[in-house]
């Protein structure tokens, strides 16, 4: 990974992408899920599939009932791989295909994954996903692929990768103009689509960028806090 | 010296006894192979299906990532650890009982340790790369991840299968030297290549014995250390329920509680099959009991320790699994697991009377193995059920893929068991001759 | 008895195991038997100390000696190679002191085993007899001592009448023949056959292509597809205006020189070379009409030609140029008109 | 080892001999440089295309990411007024409409018995010779049932009905007849209003789908995350009132389950104890207008039947008259009834009273376009208007039937016989692309073009305050045999006789489209250049569409309500004793009315409250289901006065307990290999009872019983807990459902 010229812009050193998410404003519509599922060559999973649990969402809105009818709520909390500081799923994988990037992302080679599923075990969110089989598109519906991600074949781990074509993409695009990228130049599919603005993306190195502002507020919480994995993703919390 | 006399003329019975299984094959034991050969092709068959359509064939799903081949894996390595714990610590001890044990043992290790390797192959998603796995210099940029358990398992597997074949075949030497008179056919070249030219000199067998003498301890060391990594395969993690210190002990103790068990079933089958009464005596079957009841015992003792901890600290994450396995849908397997390796043997084997009773001390055997293996179910499955957040949980039972696998590869182990009695004299035939020369009281 | 020859001869002598006399060696010693020619078979272990000579491998130092490099391996392995392989792990530490040392504990162990073992069978092979010098009945119950002297026969007379006395059922006489050590032959096609085997193996891994074949399609992919008629993307390349500069005119004019001076001549008025040979003469560009044609109507006449009642009359230069340049060509036949 | 010459060059052959047996075949891939390269393709570059999303009448403009010809991603387009770069989960999915393997490939005409669904192939033109044979015979007795129509297209299929003779009728199963009813009844303007969430500080929703499917989600997704953090001082909050825990509620500050159909009574009731506040509180609108409607009826009968304590009412009246900037909205179950125009009558007063119309954060119109080319437009019917169209059908008026983008054997319930309408056709012609249940019946299929490969305009001149109108290009050429049908209808027009329109003149609808937008764009930004309109033309088919300088508010309407209006309660079908529940089959989130169905990503995205995939179920309230031994998952019948149907029964905390709701959108026979034989249609069960003023069906009337089937339904739900209950590891429960689940007929 070549480090970015010095740019123009104030920040130096590398990047590290983050994600807010504001619970207040997130509706749970699930644009995002199916914008993922788009963008990222995600398998068309069958009833019979989705029966048996193995349905493969990157990212999924979890629905938490409270109360007891009739004064009962609902919580929506979209959860995604956090990328985690300090991933529970990198050490544990015998052939490096979890690993960490400069980038602070952490990232899962496919072509190294022998299919151990240690990581599936050791992610305390439960978002990292198996290809049980391999993944099957009735003709036409493959026209649609994406080529700038691959698709996993069975026996392999995959979860959210913060749509990191994109990220490479504008990346090289900043480098090539000798520039920082700019904030809000990189949007995953679901920070794109999301109607509400709930997820917003950025560089937390840069301490003016929109997501290191709502990190800062004092709603922000992360998920899991207690386990010491210094997720990249922060909560802000839904006010009731 | 008339007393010694007499012994000596007793060494051509002992040869004749233990060379029986060898010369002559009754025709139930082809019939024994014939079912376990078709037990062994259904379960390769069961295989190859899941490795050609993919690994979903098995009811694995996110939460529950691992299940029965790992169970397996645990409950074939802990039976290895039979052969290590008892013809090692005996050896140590210069136990005079040991001498018919210890190559029953320590054919089991070796046999349920290539099960045991066989099971993570079935565990693999893309077994084919395997390989991945090896240190070796390539382009690829690949390279094991050391700090990885299954690393660790990777390499203690490995040095403990080449140490307990080695403990295997070092006794085997000078009964090589003499199959390699007694019997002929095509087995002979065989055992002249293993017989390593054995000559019988006083110094070969001074520097096999302290070549013996060196290697016991060692692999008993080696032992201890495979298992508690396998124990912290799990214990390193972050799984509830699972992140415990008490693991490592814990799988030691529950090994050698399975293999000994293991072992009483070997003792009865072979005494019953080969009539070795006079071999194998109830003697032998009441230091066996008395072995498991220690290893209950401290197995109660360990298992208490862990479900009190949890129990009483109260910790959600924890206490879910703790609740599902008490009184949740695990309940029935769990208590039926109980009764099994704790309530059934400390019942039945603290009489004297029923620990010379063998039928006996094998049924307590083959309970005892049943509840371990659904044990080591339960320490996988459940922890993994209830995952932090709690829109996750799942359940889980195998499927008929994995339970043809689990069943294929026990008749494998049993298949490989029966032809390794038709090349090895199950009980080591040179230590009976100097047990009863050299012994001060043959257990008679 | 068989005749006595010249050279080396062995004395094989059966022994009851309990008319085995103890003072046996020390009595062959006394009589000028070296102390290394004496070898005592048995069917287990003889635990007197007599027959014991001192052993010569130390097989305790080599274990501990072998257990020591194992721990060095063991951490080259897991912190040594970790170290020399770069691989990006973002800055995570890739080396951790306890992973070591297990890793170096079960090294040491494998190492200090194998290496014990190894040993232990050197000893043996290099005190092994030949094998047909073992008789069969040891095994059951009989004890053999194997004398190997030299020709003096005066000694051997000695020594026979000593075992005699001594009890021996069975004393016989062998030439130590020089047979090579078996299975040298044999072992060689063993390692070939492992040759062949792991050539194989690897063989195999060049043969899977796991998620090479991409279902989805990669650039230039057959079949290739044309983008929709009439819709225009949002970075069009092909509807831009060029800026009217200078430098667009002169790349107009070199491409014109190329591609259409040859019919519409170098100044555009249509007397090029060709002219003579076509049937129907090409437009003069500097005409009223022609000038007064849009910027898009030229450019589709220079991207897709032109056809007279169906005869076509112009080339399309759609294959030729792209889609700037035809551009360029165009902005230069509009600037033919002004001075 | 003797490692003599012999057996070293033995050694040699046999190791290459076995390394080279494993080679295998390289599959060639076949990479085809361009003959003659398309401008546009750039290999590896990706062309982005501004068109309009065709999943649903809202319009939103979107990007579509093409690559060598092929669209690989759906987004939203940033510089459209309406979704701002936004897109909801069924605008990602219409790719997959375009790409789906079941789509219409070719003109089909009907081989066997009508309904038996037996199609073989024809050409376009005997296609469109034996449908302008019919046409000339049937002339002036045709009937188009059409989805809802926008700008340009509308035009020409009006037109071209009108020149066939024949009305074109709209119908579109979202549109709130209930809503436009009592707005035109109360403002005078035929509109949805804009309700403006953003600036509200306090909305007060009686049932209103805000998030799920009011006009266009995604704008309302937009001002509802406005309301709650776009502003640093003011959080917006949302109370919704409805039986049924919809998506909007789950996201309400406060959830208040009235009884059904008792909507209206609740405004009254918060418009009464307004109205005596109204002397502290500050700009009250005019009390007079409402003399009668807020004194006929008193406060405590208000609180019996609406089963809404007086606490609460009273608090839902405190907080909306001390509010800054007040909405109350109503829709949805509310409107679903017999009396919901005087519901939502009730609902706009509240407004009046608080002075809410035409302010920031309140309900606003705005000035309509002056003569705008797209005005006279096509208003859908309700579904009491098929009831007189099915007369006129059973009196032999309509023997040539038309079907373009709809599906009413599916959407409209049974109870009202629009059957009969196709079995009275002598003749009927479907432009619908997929085979659902109403092209099944036709005699021929002309298949239209999928959104994505048309030329289509969408006008939103008079809602938002911003007025825009989209425009659609395709963004990949035509992957199979099909052809718009503005192009077909213009040919088959102007064939049948000469005098056409000056619409149907044009050769393709591009044109058409071209000439309207040339009289729309001339208005504003024309340029002396002669090709003035061929700039502006590319301009905007890349910027997506027109839109015009943000609007002024337009004061309402005068009251046009006849004296004497009162409120009445709402009818129920079945009686109370034999039906005990009430039933609400509300359109499901990802599918809509239906259309969604044969997508596989709406099939697969999991529903927000329950996490059902690719099923219906029947919501019932936990304590009501454990009180009859039914359990998650088991296989329930509800029985309504018209049928019955076997729904897998999910608990559902957020439900009234008498009240029963199941999603629509599942139980197509067929529709393509993702949607066919898949749940069950609740539609199936209700009565025909309409809203008394707007003649929208209510779908909420309809009262059934449940008893448990003793079988477990085939349910999937992404939350696996819920699923089976976590039952026991032997699976005891596994074996009893095999052994008793063998009776599953």
């Amino acid at each position: 990974m070549t480090e970015p010229k010095q740019s123009s812009s104030s920040v130096p050193g590398p990047y590290k992408w983050e994600m807010a998410i504001d619970l207040d404003r997130c509706t749970g519509c699930e644009a995002c899920v199916v914008a993922c599922h788009a963008e990222n060559n995600i398998r068309i999973s069958g009833e019979q599939e989705a029966a048996e649990g193995r349905a493969i969402n990157w990212i999924r809105i979890e629905r938490y009932w409270e109360g007891e009818y009739p004064d009962v709520t609902v919580k929506f909390m979209p959860v995604l791989c956090q990328q985690c500081g300090d991933a529970p799923c990198e050490p544990v994988c015998p052939v490096y295909a979890s690993y960490h990037t400069p980038d602070g992302l952490n990232a899962q080679v496919y072509n190294r994954c022998i299919g151990v599923r240690y990581c599936g075990n050791n992610c305390p969110y439960t978002v990292r996903q198996f290809n049980w089989f391999d993944p099957h598109w009735d003709p036409p519906l493959q026209e649609q692929l994406n080529p700038d991600v691959t698709v996993r074949q069975n026996g392999i781990m995959e979860k959210c990768t913060f749509c990191v074509q994109r990220i490479r993409e504008k990346k090289e695009l900043a480098e090539k103009e000798g520039r920082r990228v700019r904030d809000g130049e990189i949007a995953p599919a679901c920070v794109q689509s999301c109607p509400t603005s709930a997820l917003v993306f950025g560089d937390r190195n840069d301490p003016d960028s929109q997501v290191s502002k709502l990190a800062r507020q004092d709603r922000g919480f992360h998920l899991l806090e207690s386990l010491g994995t210094h997720p990249a993703i922060t909560y802000l919390k839904r006010i009731t | 010296m008339e007393q010694e006399k007499r012994r000596w003329e007793q060494i051509p019975k002992i040869n004749q006894d233990l060379l029986a299984p060898l010369l002559t094959t009754h025709w139930t034991y082809f019939l024994l192979v014939g079912v376990l050969v078709c037990l062994v092709a259904a379960g390769a068959g069961a295989w190859t299906y899941q490795v050609q359509t993919g690994i979903g064939q098995t009811n694995m799903h996110p939460p529950i990532f691992w299940a029965v081949y790992i169970a397996s894996f645990i409950f074939w390595v802990g039976a290895s650890h039979s052969g290590t714990f008892i013809s090692g610590v005996l050896r140590l001890s210069k136990a005079e009982w040991r001498r018919p044990v210890t190559r029953i043992a320590e054919l089991m290790t070796f046999i349920s340790l290539m099960i045991a390797t066989l099971f993570v192959f079935y565990h693999l998603g893309r077994v084919w790369r395997w390989y991945y796995l090896i240190p070796y210099p390539n382009q690829r940029e690949l390279w094991p991840n050391f700090r990885s358990p299954l690393m660790w398992d990777a390499i203690a597997v490995f040095t403990y299968a080449t140490a307990s074949t080695i403990y295997l075949y070092l006794p085997l030497i000078p009964d090589f030297a003499l199959l390699r008179e007694r019997i002929d056919g095509w087995r002979r070249p065989l055992y002249r290549v293993l017989s390593f030219g054995w000559t019988g000199t006083q110094n070969q067998w001074h520097v096999l014995e302290t070549a013996l003498r060196i290697i016991t301890p060692l692999i008993v060391m080696v032992m201890v250390s495979v298992h508690s990594i396998v124990g912290w395969d799990f214990g390193v993690s972050l799984v509830p329920a699972w992140h415990s210190t008490i693991f490592a002990p814990y799988f030691v103790v529950g090994a050698v509680h399975s293999g000994v068990g293991l072992v009483a079933i070997g003792l009865y089958v072979l005494r019953k099959i080969y009539h070795l009464e006079s071999y194998i005596t109830p003697e032998h079957f009441d230091k066996i009991g008395k072995l498991l009841v220690v290893t209950t015992l401290v197995l109660a003792y360990l298992y208490f320790a862990e479900l009190l901890t949890i129990w009483y600290a109260n910790i959600p994450d924890h206490m879910w699994v703790v609740d599902a396995l008490l009184s949740g849908p695990f309940a029935v397997p769990f208590w039926f697991m109980a009764t099994c390796i704790y309530i059934i043997p400390l019942a039945t084997l603290t009489s004297p009377a029923f620990r010379r009773w063998p039928l006996g001390v094998m049924i307590v055997g083959v309970l005892i193995n049943i509840g371990m293996y659904i044990e080591r179910v339960l320490i996988l499955v459940p922890p993994l059920s209830y995952p932090r957040l709690p829109f996750n949980w799942g359940s889980y039972f195998p499927s008929w893929v994995e339970m043809t696998i689990i069943v294929g590869s026990l008749a494998l182990a049993v298949l490989l068991y029966a032809l390794a009695v038709k090349v090895v004299p199950v009980i080591s035939i040179w230590e009976e001759k100097e047990g009863l020369v050299h012994g001060a009281h043959h257990g008679k | 008895m068989a005749p006595i020859t010249v050279n080396e001869m062995t004395v094989l002598a059966l022994f009851e195991p309990s008319g085995y006399p103890e003072s046996l060696v020390d009595e062959l010693r006394n009589a000028g038997v070296r102390e290394d020619a004496v070898e005592v078979l048995s069917p287990l272990p003889l635990h007197e100390a007599a027959l014991l000579r001192p052993a010569r491998v130390p097989l305790h130092r080599i274990a501990i000696i072998a257990g020591l490099l194992g721990i060095g391996l063991g951490v080259m392995v897991a912190a040594g190679t970790a170290l020399l392989y770069p691989i990006v792990t973002g800055g995570k530490p890739i080396v951790a002191p306890p992973v070591v040392g297990i890793i170096a504990f079960e090294m040491m162990m494998l190492v200090a085993i194998v290496t014990t073992f190894a040993a232990m069978l050197i000893r043996l092979r290099s005190e092994s007899r030949n094998a047909t010098e073992r008789d069969p009945r040891i095994d059951d119950g009989l004890i053999e001592v194997v004398l190997s002297l030299t020709h003096d026969s005066a000694r051997l007379e000695a020594v026979q009448a000593l075992l005699q006395r001594a009890g021996a059922l069975e004393i016989r006489y062998r030439h130590p023949t020089l047979s090579a050590p078996h299975g040298a032959e044999r072992e060689g096609q063993a390692t070939a056959a492992v040759l062949v085997a792991t050539s194989l193996l690897c063989g195999v891994e060049a043969c899977s292509r796991d998620m090479q074949e991409q279902p989805s399609y990669q650039p230039q992919e057959a079949p290739r597809l044309h983008s929709p008629v009439g819709s225009v993307s949002r970075d069009n390349r092909s509807v831009l205006k060029p800026l009217s500069t200078q430098q667009v005119f002169d790349e107009g004019a070199r491409l014109f020189r190329i591609n259409c001076s040859h019919c519409h001549g170098r100044d555009g008025t249509g007397n090029g070379p060709v002219v003579a040979y076509l049937k129907e003469p090409p437009a003069d560009l500097l005409a009223p009409d022609v000038q007064a044609l849009s910027e898009e109507a030229l450019y589709d006449t220079v991207t897709n030609g032109l056809a007279i009642e169906g005869r076509d009359v112009m080339p399309p230069f759609k294959g030729e140029m792209s889609a700037e340049q035809r551009r360029s060509v165009v902005a230069y036949v509009k600037s033919l008109s002004q001075p | 080892m003797d490692l003599r010459r012999r057996t070293f060059l033995k050694l040699a052959g046999a190791t290459t001999a076995g390394s080279l047996i494993p080679g295998c075949k390289e599959n060639v891939h076949q990479l085809v440089p361009y003959l003659l390269p398309d401008d546009q393709i750039v290999p590896g570059v990706a062309d982005w295309y501004a068109s309009v999303c065709g999943e649903c009448p809202a319009g939103c403009g979107i990007l579509v990411r093409v690559m060598e010809g092929r669209a690989k991603k759906i987004e939203g387009n940033p510089s459209h007024p309406i979704n701002r770069g936004k897109l909801c989960a069924r605008g990602h999915a219409s790719l997959q409409r375009l790409y789906n393997p079941d789509r219409i490939r070719g003109p089909l005409r009907r081989a066997g018995k009508r309904g038996e669904g037996r199609f073989e192939p024809i050409s376009w033109d005997e296609g469109i010779a034996s449908w302008r044979e019919r046409l000339q015979t049937h002339r002036g007795h045709a009937l188009m049932l059409s989805g809802p129509l926008s700008g340009t297209t509308a035009q020409v299929v009006k037109a071209f009905m009108d020149h066939i003779g024949g009305p074109l009728v709209i119908h579109d199963p979202l549109v709130d007849h209930a809503l436009i009813s009592a707005v035109d009844a109360r403002f005078g303007r035929q509109v949805v209003p804009d309700f403006d969430l953003a600036e509200s500080d306090y909305v007060l929703s009686f049932g209103a789908p805000l998030l799920e499917h009011w006009r266009s989600p995604v704008a309302m997704g937009i001002a509802y995350g406005q309301m709650r953090q776009g502003r640093p001082a003011v959080r917006g909050r949302l109370i919704q009132v409805e039986p049924r825990m919809s998506l909007s509620a789950a996201n309400a500050d406060r959830w208040i389950p009235i009884h059904p159909g008792t909507e209206g009574l609740l405004a009254i009731g918060i418009g009464q104890l307004l109205l005596t506040r109204q002397d502290t509180s500050t700009d009250v609108g005019n009390s007079d207008a409402y003399p009668d409607l807020f004194k006929a009826f008193d406060l405590n009968e208000i609180v019996r039947r609406t089963e809404v304590g007086y606490d609460d009412i009273e608090r839902l009246a405190v907080e909306f008259s001390s509010a800054q900037a007040p909405v109350a909205i109503a829709g949805g179950p509310a409107s679903a009834h017999t009396n919901g125009t005087a519901a939502l009558t009730a609902v706009n007063a509240l407004n009046m009273i608080r002075d809410r119309v035409g302010k920031p954060g309140g309900v606003r119109f705005f000035e309509s376009m002056n003569p705008s080319i797209f005005d006279q437009k096509e208003a859908p019917i309700s579904e009491r208007g098929f009831l007189e169209l099915i007369n006129e059908a059973d009196a032999g008026r309509f023997p040539l039937v038309h079907l373009h983008h709809c599906n009413p054997l599916h959407t409209i319930p049974p109870s009202i016989p629009v059957r009969r309408l196709f079995e009275r056709a002598e003749f009927i012609v479907s432009f619908n692309s997929f085979m659902d249940e109403s092209t099944d019946l036709a005699d021929l299929i002309l298949p239209d073009h999928v959104s994505l490969e048309a030329w289509s305009d969408h006008e939103h001149l008079d809602e938002g305050r911003v007025p825009a109108v989209g425009l659609a290009q395709p963004v990949v050429r035509p992957l199979y045999d099909t052809r718009a049908v503005g192009d077909v209808m213009m040919e088959v027009g102007r064939s049948i006789d000469e005098g056409v329109p000056e619409i149907l003149s044009h050769e393709t609808i591009r044109d058409a489209i071209r000439s309207n937008w040339e009289a729309l764009l001339s208005q504003r930004n024309r340029t002396n250049e002669p090709d003035w309109f061929e700039t502006a033309w590319i301009e905007r088919l890349k910027e997506g569409g027109w839109w015009g300088p943000a609007r002024g508010v337009q004061s309402p309407g005068q009251d046009r309500r006849s004296p004497g209006y009162e409120y009445e309660s709402a009818l129920f079908d079945g009686d109370a004793a034999e039906f005990p529940f009430y039933f609400y089959p509300y359109p499901s989130l990802a599918l809509g009315y239906g259309e969604g169905a044969n997508l596989p990503w709406l099939q697969e995205m999991p529903d927000p409250l329950t996490t059902v995939v690719w099923a219906t179920w029947a919501e019932i309230n936990p304590k009501t289901a454990m009180s009859r031994g039914i359990r998650q998952g088991d296989l329930i019948r509800v029985t309504s006065p018209h049928g019955f149907l076997d729904i897998p029964a999910v608990h559902f905390p957020g439900i009234r307990p008498d009240l029963i709701a199941v999603p629509i959108g599942q139980g197509h026979r067929t529709y393509g290999r993702y949607a066919a034989n898949r749940g069950v249609n609740p539609l199936a069960l209700l009565g025909a009872l309409f809203d008394r003023d707007s003649g929208r069906l209510a779908t909420a009337a309809t009262r059934v019983r449940i008893e448990a089937t003793g079988r477990t339904g085939s349910l999937t739900m992404i939350e696996q807990r819920e699923m089976h209950a976590m039952r026991d590891l032997i699976g005891i429960d596994r074996i009893n459902t095999w052994i008793r689940g063998s009776g599953k007929e």
